[in-house]
Formats: C-alpha cells, structure tokens, sequence
C-alpha cells in the first residue's frame, strides 16, 4: 500500500482537519463528524448528504454556497452513522426543515432513515431522497435495488440553488425525485482499490482485464471482460444509458400522513430524441483528466447519435473510488428548472461558478 | 452447572467476548467481504462491537445492557452491519424489558423478534444469503429447545450451531440483498460475511454460557 | 498498461478533441496542435504557454479568461515544438506583444527560443520568462539547473490577469520574473507512471519505497528513500522550501538592445517569518483528492512554524503526472500586486473563481 | 570503391538509413531513457526521423537536403533533442551551402561546426554526458582523416567509432546537462540516449557511404 497518511485508523479525521484548515467557509466538526457551511440555513430549507468517505471530493467538497449546507463523511467505503446526520441537521436546519439526498445503498439508507426518525423526534421536518441511477443493475425486486452515483451530485447542485431560491421542503423533495427519474449512470473499473485499513487491494483485477458496472465502493461490477479500447468502453456505457428503459421500483420515503415509511413507486424516463442532458465523465480517482476526454469525445458523439444533445458538462473527478482507475458516465436530462438551478451560481470547494 | 437463566453479567460477559472473536477474526470477516462486498465488514464489527464493549453499562437490567449495545452500534458501525445489528439488539432490549429473569422462553422469543425486525428493517428474508440466514435458523433452534423444556444453556448452543450451519449454507446462494446481490451470480460460491459475524456472536454467547 | 485510450501513438488528439468538445470557449487547432481561447487578445499582452502532455490540466485547462491565451501541448511528456508556439502567436497576439511562460526544462527552453525567434521575424514582440522553482536541485551550473513546478501555475495565473488589466509587455516579463523568484516548490512520487507509446512504467518503484525531489515528467526524483508518514514526508518538503537560501542563477532572455539571448542573472528570495503566502498542494494523478488534505494541514503547521502564513491555497490535480501516486508543494510569496493579480476573476477549465 | 565525396543522394540515403535504424531501436533508446530521463528519447528519434525522411526534398543540393531535415526534426521531434539535432543539422546546412562537392575537408568543417552550434545552443561541452561526447569526437576524427588526406569514406567510418566509442565513454560519467543531471551521482552507470542515437546515426553514415 503506497498511500500518504499517517494513521490508517484514522484516515478520516486527519483528512477532515487539513479540509477545514485549506477552506475557510467550512467548519469541520468531530464526535460525531460532520462538515457544515459557515453560514446556516435558518431561513429555508436545508439540504445535508452524506456516505462513505474515500469518494473524494463528494460530500464534502461540495459543501457551500448554492449546494450543500452539510456532509456526514462516514469510514471509508463505510456508511455514516445517524448520531453524524442528527448532529448536521441540528446545526444546519432552520424551521423550515431538512433535506437529506440519499445514495441508495442498504447502509446509507437505513442510517439515514434512523438520522431522519431522531430528527423528527427533535421538531426537525425530514425528508429523505434516495437517488438510484446506476443502470448497470436491472433489477429491484431480488437486489438492493439499483445504486446511487453520478446523478447524486446534479441534484446536490439542483437542490442547494433550490433551497437559495425559497423552495419549501415538499417542493424541494419534489425536485430531487424529479433529478433522481430523470438521471442514468454506469460505471467501470480498470484497476481495484485499496482502504487504508486493508492495505491490499478490494478485489484482483489482473492486466488485461476490466470490470464494467460498478459501484464506488472498490467493489467488481457486474462484469468483466477484457480491456476494450476508451471508445468501445464508451460505446457500451453510453448505450446502456441512452437504451434503459424505463425503471419502476420502489424507494422508501417519510409519509407525514401515516406517520411512516412508506414504498414510494418510482419510475424514471428513458432518454429521447430531442432531450437536451447534463453530462458528467467521472474519474475515479486513478485515472489522468486527459483519459477522461477521450470518453467525453466519443460520449458526445453517442448520444447525438441518440438525438440526445450535451449542452452542459463535468469532466474529471467527482465521486471517486480512492485510487481506483475507471470512469462513470452520467447523463441528466434538463428541463427549464433543472437547467436554471444547475446555472445558479455555486461556491463549493470542488464545484464553482457565477460568483 | 450452567445457568437456566440469562442475567445482565452475562449480557456483558458476552459483547466483550464478542468482540474479541471479532476482533480476532476482522481480517477475515474483511477478507469474505472482498469478492462480494466492499472489504470493511470486519473493520464495521470490530470497530463496533469494541464500542458497545466500552459502553456496557453497570446494573441488573439486562434490557439496559442490550439497549446501550444498540445504541453503540447505531453510532459506531455505520454501513448495513450498523444499523441492522442495532436493530436486532434494539428488539432484544425490548423484549427483555420486565423480563425477569430471562428464561428460555423469553429469550426465544427475543430472539424471534429481533430476527423479525431485522427483516423488516433489511426487507429481507432467509435465503437471500445475508446475516438473517444465520439468525433466523438461531432462532428457531432455540424456540425448539424451549418447546422441549430445555436450559438457557442448551438452547444457546443449540442457536450457536444452527447459525453456523445457517452461515455456511449462505456459500452456494444467489445473493438478493446488501452489496453482494449487484454481483447476480457471481456472488455464488461465497460465504456472506453477515451471517459469519452473526454466527460468530451468537457462539460467543454459547461459550459465554458455558462457562468459557 | 490500463488506460483509457485508442490509439497509443494518437493519444494527445483525441483527447484534444474531447476537450474542444467540452470546452465552448476553447478552440483546438491541428496541424500544428494548440488550443486558445476564443476571445483574442488582440488589444493587450497575449500569454501562452505549453509543455508536454500528460500534466493535465496543466497547460490546456488554464487557458480562458484571466489567464492563459494559449497553449501548446507537445507529445506526452515532450516539449512542444516551435511550430506550434509560432501558430498560436500568431492566433492570438495582436500589437502589444506576447508573453510566454516556459517551465525550465532543456527541450522546452530551446523550443520556445526557437519559436520566440521566428515569432520576431515574423513582426511579434515575445519575451520569455523561465519559471525554474524546484528547490530539490542545489545546483545550476552542473545540472540543467531548477525544474519549473508549481508556481508555473500561479505565473500563469498572475500574469494573466495582469494582462487583462492592461499591463505592457515588459511590465508583464518583470511581474512574471517577478512571481519565478518569489515562489518555491518541490515534490515527491510514491509510484512511477506510464506513457501510453511505452507501456510499461517509466522507473521501478518498488513497495514500500519512494522518490523525493522529482520532476513531472515520470522521472526519478533526487533520491530515493523508504516510505515514510505523510507528517514526514511532508515536513522534508515544506521544510527545504521554507528553508531554501536564496539561489542565484543565470536565466536566458531576450535582450532587445543587444538583440540576443542573454543569461540574466536571476536571484530568488529565501522565506521570511511574517510572510503571506500562496500554497499549492498539487496531487501528481494517482493520488487520492483526501490524502492531499493530510498533506495539507502538516503544511499549515510547518509554515506557521516558520511564521510563514498561507492565505490562499489550492489543493487538488493541477500539474501532473499521469497516473503517478505523489504530490508536490509549492509556495509563493505574495504581496499587493500578486495578490491583487490572484484573486482577479478567472474562467478557465481548471480553475475559476470571482465569474 | 567508395565515394570521395559526399552527394545530396548519399544525404538522403542517410537520413532513410538513420530513420530505419533509428525505428528498430526505438525500444532500446527509451529504455536507455528510463533510469536517467523521462523514457522517450527513442520515440522521439523516431518520430523526428521518419519525419525527416518524408520531408527529403529532390534536387542536388546536399544544403538544401540537410535544412529539410533539420527543419522537419525541429518541428516533429519537441524535447531536447529536436532543438538539439535541428541545430546540427542547421550548421551542417550552413556549411554545405556552395561547398560542392562535398568533399573531406567541407565535411570536416561541417562536423565541427555543427557540433559547436550544438554545444552553444545546449550550453554544453563533452564530458557532460550528453550526445556532444559522440558528436565531438566524430568530428575531431574526421579532421584527423582529413589531415592525413583519407578519404570521405574512411572519414565517416572513422567518426562514426569516434561516436561509438564516445557513447560508451558516458556510461561512467556524471551527467551535467539534460534532465539526467537532476538525478545527480545517481545518472551515473547508464549510457546517455542522445550520445548513442548520435552514434547510430553517424554509423548509418558511414554504412550508407561504404554502400551497405
Ligand atoms: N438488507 C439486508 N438485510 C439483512 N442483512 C443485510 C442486508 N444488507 C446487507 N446485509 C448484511 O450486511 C453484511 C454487510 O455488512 P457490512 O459490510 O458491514 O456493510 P456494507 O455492506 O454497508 O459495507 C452482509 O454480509 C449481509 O449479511
Ligand atoms: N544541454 C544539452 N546539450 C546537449 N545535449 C543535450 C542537452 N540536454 C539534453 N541533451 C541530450 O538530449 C538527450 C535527451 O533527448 P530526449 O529524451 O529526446 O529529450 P528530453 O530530455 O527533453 O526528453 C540526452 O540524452 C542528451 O544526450
Ligand atoms: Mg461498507
Ligand atoms: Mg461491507
Ligand atoms: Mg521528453
Ligand atoms: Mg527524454
């Protein structure tokens, strides 16, 4: 393991500190660990998240102006725990109440819910939204259902411009499902990874050999073939994307009425000619920015190909896998709300633009 | 002679001896986590149940000491382990609430309970090879020992054993929740590190109970 | 070798070409390759620069408003040659002339002459400042002297906006001469890299080994050592920048009198206690955004220990080396101008604040 | 019998022989680039060569001949190399320009002019391992040859065992110009990549002119 730290049990805090030293509109708190905004959100609608860390620079790094009002960073590769989320929302949530924009993966989500039951408990109003966008995984019946990963990012952008414009928590909820149905992601691994606790590498992936359909927990994905070159790479990312169809399941949500959890039917779209998308080409972690360029060439290309125009774009590193090197694809479709609240303006460490 | 009855001692006697099997076996426990998951389930365990170890609180009520198991591992596992094993400890708190003494009764039907909501929790069911394939056949062999009279002492071993078994059948399975179940069937042929960490914990109480 | 490319021999154009995709304000030119920004400059100074692939975002992702006008990337890791540099002056530069910021390695100081030479044949007045930071290297008579690192970065950036600002060609080479004495950096790798024509990485770099005092360009470094905490290897670096004694050399440039190129006599500043500085944690590639944070906060505490204050900081990819595992430090003095210069708006791929 | 003087023809046969050589040495000359340099010396010399020889103009001007390679190395190769040898060829050029024919003594002129651009345009001087420890005692051979009134074939084979051997002499050296002097006492024990391209193409010289 070749990695700069100190204390591999520790990874996490250290990390923390050095973050709230280099950025100064972000305070880094401990026992329970989470980063907050300098400025609160009293005055409307909060929005927190939150996951494993080792995803550098999602949560944190896109905690700020017009994003993020808080990040629960949990161990690497290692949900948060609620007491993390409580704390955050407690310090950031005004009457107006709390968004939390959940990956849906089990530990994310069940740590989740039980932050938003305590919170409830203290007068907070808590809505929880589960972002599901991996298409690499058809099924929801027989599987924990699809995984969270590009599309989160776009509705931490989205719902922070939103809550800045006045969006009340039922509306802002509202919006973050929308995101949710109307983003796709697939990603792939050419290497694996390794935590700091483990010093060795999450899995074998010998030269050669790539894995396609991953998460961003060091974990293969759904399959592995030999390496392909970037553009057959793309290609076959890229038409899963453009080529799902739509997806129904079931996402649990906070019903006020019943006073519990309740599986909300979901069902996304499927892209179509004439849709205009936000596309993201992530890296995840270990692969140079200009590898990444090349996919977003020939992704451009594919979804013209689709009548799927790109009229705005992230390349480069956004929700990694620690060292690992591989890509994602993300595409979001826009309509005139998404587009208007993706331009806001955003101060973020890892995300800025318009101010 | 062992006990016929579970007192809050032996709650204790147990989360400590937990987590030193734990602990002991956290490479492990990380190790089945790799092909099929994401490598940190024996760091969540240890990292929990050494939590729940230091927050073990004094006195008689066996319910407090299980509550105050739940809650550490609410606050310090994270992942699915996290909050599904705070679960499970959550349930049996509350059923060993004026359950005094805890008898063999008692104690099957807190172990049914928190497997129940462990489910609900996971919305899981046996044979989706995940930690309830170990608890849920503990539970049952322990409500046959009570069913047929039997000791506090039989009936944990009894529940150690079928966990065990339980944990082992998890290797030819189709994985259907948590990680391993984006793998489809190429999570087959491993053995889910859930149900190895329950199976390791409810042993930790047989030997508790034994006198080990 | 994993990678995300097609064709070895090729790769610099692809990913030209996806990067002139994404980028609306970014032209990318062929034959020979350069990028510029669509606004010219033709009613001030104009500022290129350029260097060899493979340190993206380094030069292409600085080019936009409030920096660079223009650059040229060579092959990977290979200076570019004059040709390009001549076309992309002549895109962009107008009557005011043009600044070229050449890191100092010996390809790309000739190349740059050279194209210098035929830019003033052809009626374009050029200057060329060296920026030569790298305080590994002691000596300048018997080795080709400093790399430039770093505060190539914050020359750049400076200059640029200096630029914007109306400032006249030679006002321009003295603040870029200006920001090259003022700013120090050195670097560290934990894994070498590998260029896409190669295949295979460029040195061996055993486990649990690592280099110090290394290049950009997936060389070796000064020396090799064990590999140590991140504190450590941290406190090496900060501390033979802080501690550096003012290093004289002789620069070539440019005499318009004499109409040659001259070595100036060029003498950097040593740190002081009570100095403002600019730093830079720059990953080589490879290296997770968090581990740079560790690094980061050892930095804070060994700079204030030598009274030295950071008041702006970047931490993240800047300049790299593909996908090596590693990172360098830079700090660069300020004062009124640089940071005045600094904190100006900026739009470019890589970097933007304040627009 | 070999020629006594050296034609545009043999130019351009050289500059074909070089770029061949140059090709299925690629692999070796990065290697040599790898422990002291940045691993690309030969992809570099490739690239310029093939380039150069794409670029051969017709005609019977060895000048003319000579600037087109030295105008396609200066724009295909980049590093250090192409300045470098772009210069050489430069001042090769510049000789050449009226002195037909070619004969020993223009060719020596043109050897040693060439290498003292070169060494202007690097500020360097041999012993500081770099391609200048082939390139000078290439020349200093071919004076001798014309000294001794040989002839331009013997000249060419004696400068290019001038540059073989001056390639091998920097094994031993301690780099001073070049990325390999970052490296200090750590460059010695390797030879350096420019010194040995030189060397090839200066056999490929003298191979072409002996007819081989
Ligand atoms: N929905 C679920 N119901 C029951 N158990 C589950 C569920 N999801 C995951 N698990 C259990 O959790 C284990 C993984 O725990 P751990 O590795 O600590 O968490 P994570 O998967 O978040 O990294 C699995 O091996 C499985 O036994
Ligand atoms: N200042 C110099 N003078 C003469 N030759 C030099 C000088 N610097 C480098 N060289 C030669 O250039 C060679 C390296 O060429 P190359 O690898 O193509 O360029 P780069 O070092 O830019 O990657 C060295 O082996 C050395 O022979
Ligand atoms: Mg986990
Ligand atoms: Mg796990
Ligand atoms: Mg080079
Ligand atoms: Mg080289």
């Amino acid at each position: 393991m070749k990695k700069l730290i100190n204390n591999a049990e520790d990874v996490t805090v250290e990390q923390l500190h050095g973050f709230g030293l280099a950025h100064e509109d972000i305070e880094v708190h401990s026992d329970p660990t989470f980063v907050s905004a300098v400025d609160g959100a009293q005055d409307r609608v909060a929005v927190i998240s939150g996951g494993g860390s080792g995803h550098e620079p999602l949560h944190g790094g896109f905690v700020g102006l017009g994003m993020l009002d808080a990040a629960c960073p949990g161990q690497v590769f290692t949900s948060p725990t609620p007491d993390q989320m409580v704390a955050a929302g407690k310090r950031v949530a005004g009457d107006r109440g709390l968004l939390q924009i959940v990956k849906n993966y089990t530990g994310d989500v069940l740590n989740f819910q039980m932050a938003a039951d305590m919170l409830r408990e203290d007068g907070i109003e808590v809505r929880n939204i589960v972002i599901d966008d991996d298409v690499a995984l058809k099924d929801s019946l027989y599987t924990a259902g699809r995984r969270g990963l590009g599309t989160t990012l776009i509705a931490e952008k989205v719902c922070g411009a939103a809550a800045r414009e006045g969006y009340d928590l039922d509306r802002l909820a509202a919006l973050c499902r929308k995101v949710n149905i109307f983003g796709k992601s697939m990603g792939m691994a050419l290497t694996s990874c390794t935590t700091p606790q483990n010093g060795k590498p999450s899995f074998d992936l010998p030269e050669g050999e790539m894995e396609i359909g991953i998460g961003i927990h060091g974990e293969p994905g759904v399959a592995r073939t030999k390496i392909k070159s970037a553009d057959a790479v793309t290609e076959i990312l890229a038409n899963h994307i453009l080529e799902d169809e739509a997806y129904t399941r079931a996402l649990p949500e906070w019903d006020r009425a019943q006073q519990d959890w309740v599986d909300v039917e979901v069902k996304d779209i499927t892209f179509q000619s004439g849709d205009q998308v936000i596309a993201i080409v992530n890296g995840m972690g270990g692969t140079p920015l200009s590898e990444l360029y090349t996919v977003y060439a020939k992704l451009a290309e594919v979804a013209g190909r689709h009548g799927v125009k790109i009229i705005r774009n992230l390349v480069g590193n956004y929700i990694t896998s620690l060292e690992m090197a591989g890509m994602s694809i993300t595409l979001v479709k826009t309509d005139e709300e998404i587009l208007r609240l993706y331009d806001a303006p955003v101060n973020t460490p890892a995300l800025r633009w318009g101010c | 002679m062992t006990q016929s009855v579970l007192t809050a001692d032996t709650l204790r006697d147990w989360i400590r001896k937990a987590a030193d099997v734990l602990s002991e076996n956290r490479a492990y426990l990380t190790d089945l986590d790799s092909p099929i998951g994401d490598a940190d389930h024996g760091n969540n365990m240890q990292r929990g149940f050494n939590a729940a170890s230091a927050a073990l609180p004094p006195g008689e009520d066996p319910a407090a000491v299980a509550k105050a198991v739940a809650m550490a591992l609410i606050s310090k596992v994270g992942g699915a382990a996290g909050p599904l094993y705070g679960t499970y400890f959550l349930a049996l708190a509350k059923r060993f609430e004026g359950a005094a003494p805890l008898d063999i009764d008692a104690l099957a039907s807190a172990l049914e309970e928190a497997v129940a909501a462990v489910k609900k929790r996971g919305k899981a069911e046996t044979g989706m090879k995940t930690m309830i394939d170990a608890l849920d056949p503990a539970a049952v062999a322990c409500r046959m020992e009570a069913t047929q009279g039997g000791t506090v002492s039989l009936a944990v071993q009894a529940a150690a054993k079928a966990a065990e078994a339980g944990a082992s059948a998890t290797v030819p399975m189709l994985a259907q929740r948590g990680r391993a179940s984006y793998l489809g069937d190429r999570s087959k042929g491993h053995q889910d590190p859930g149900a190895t960490s329950s199976a390791m914990i409810l042993r930790a109480l047989a030997d508790v109970v034994a006198g080990r």
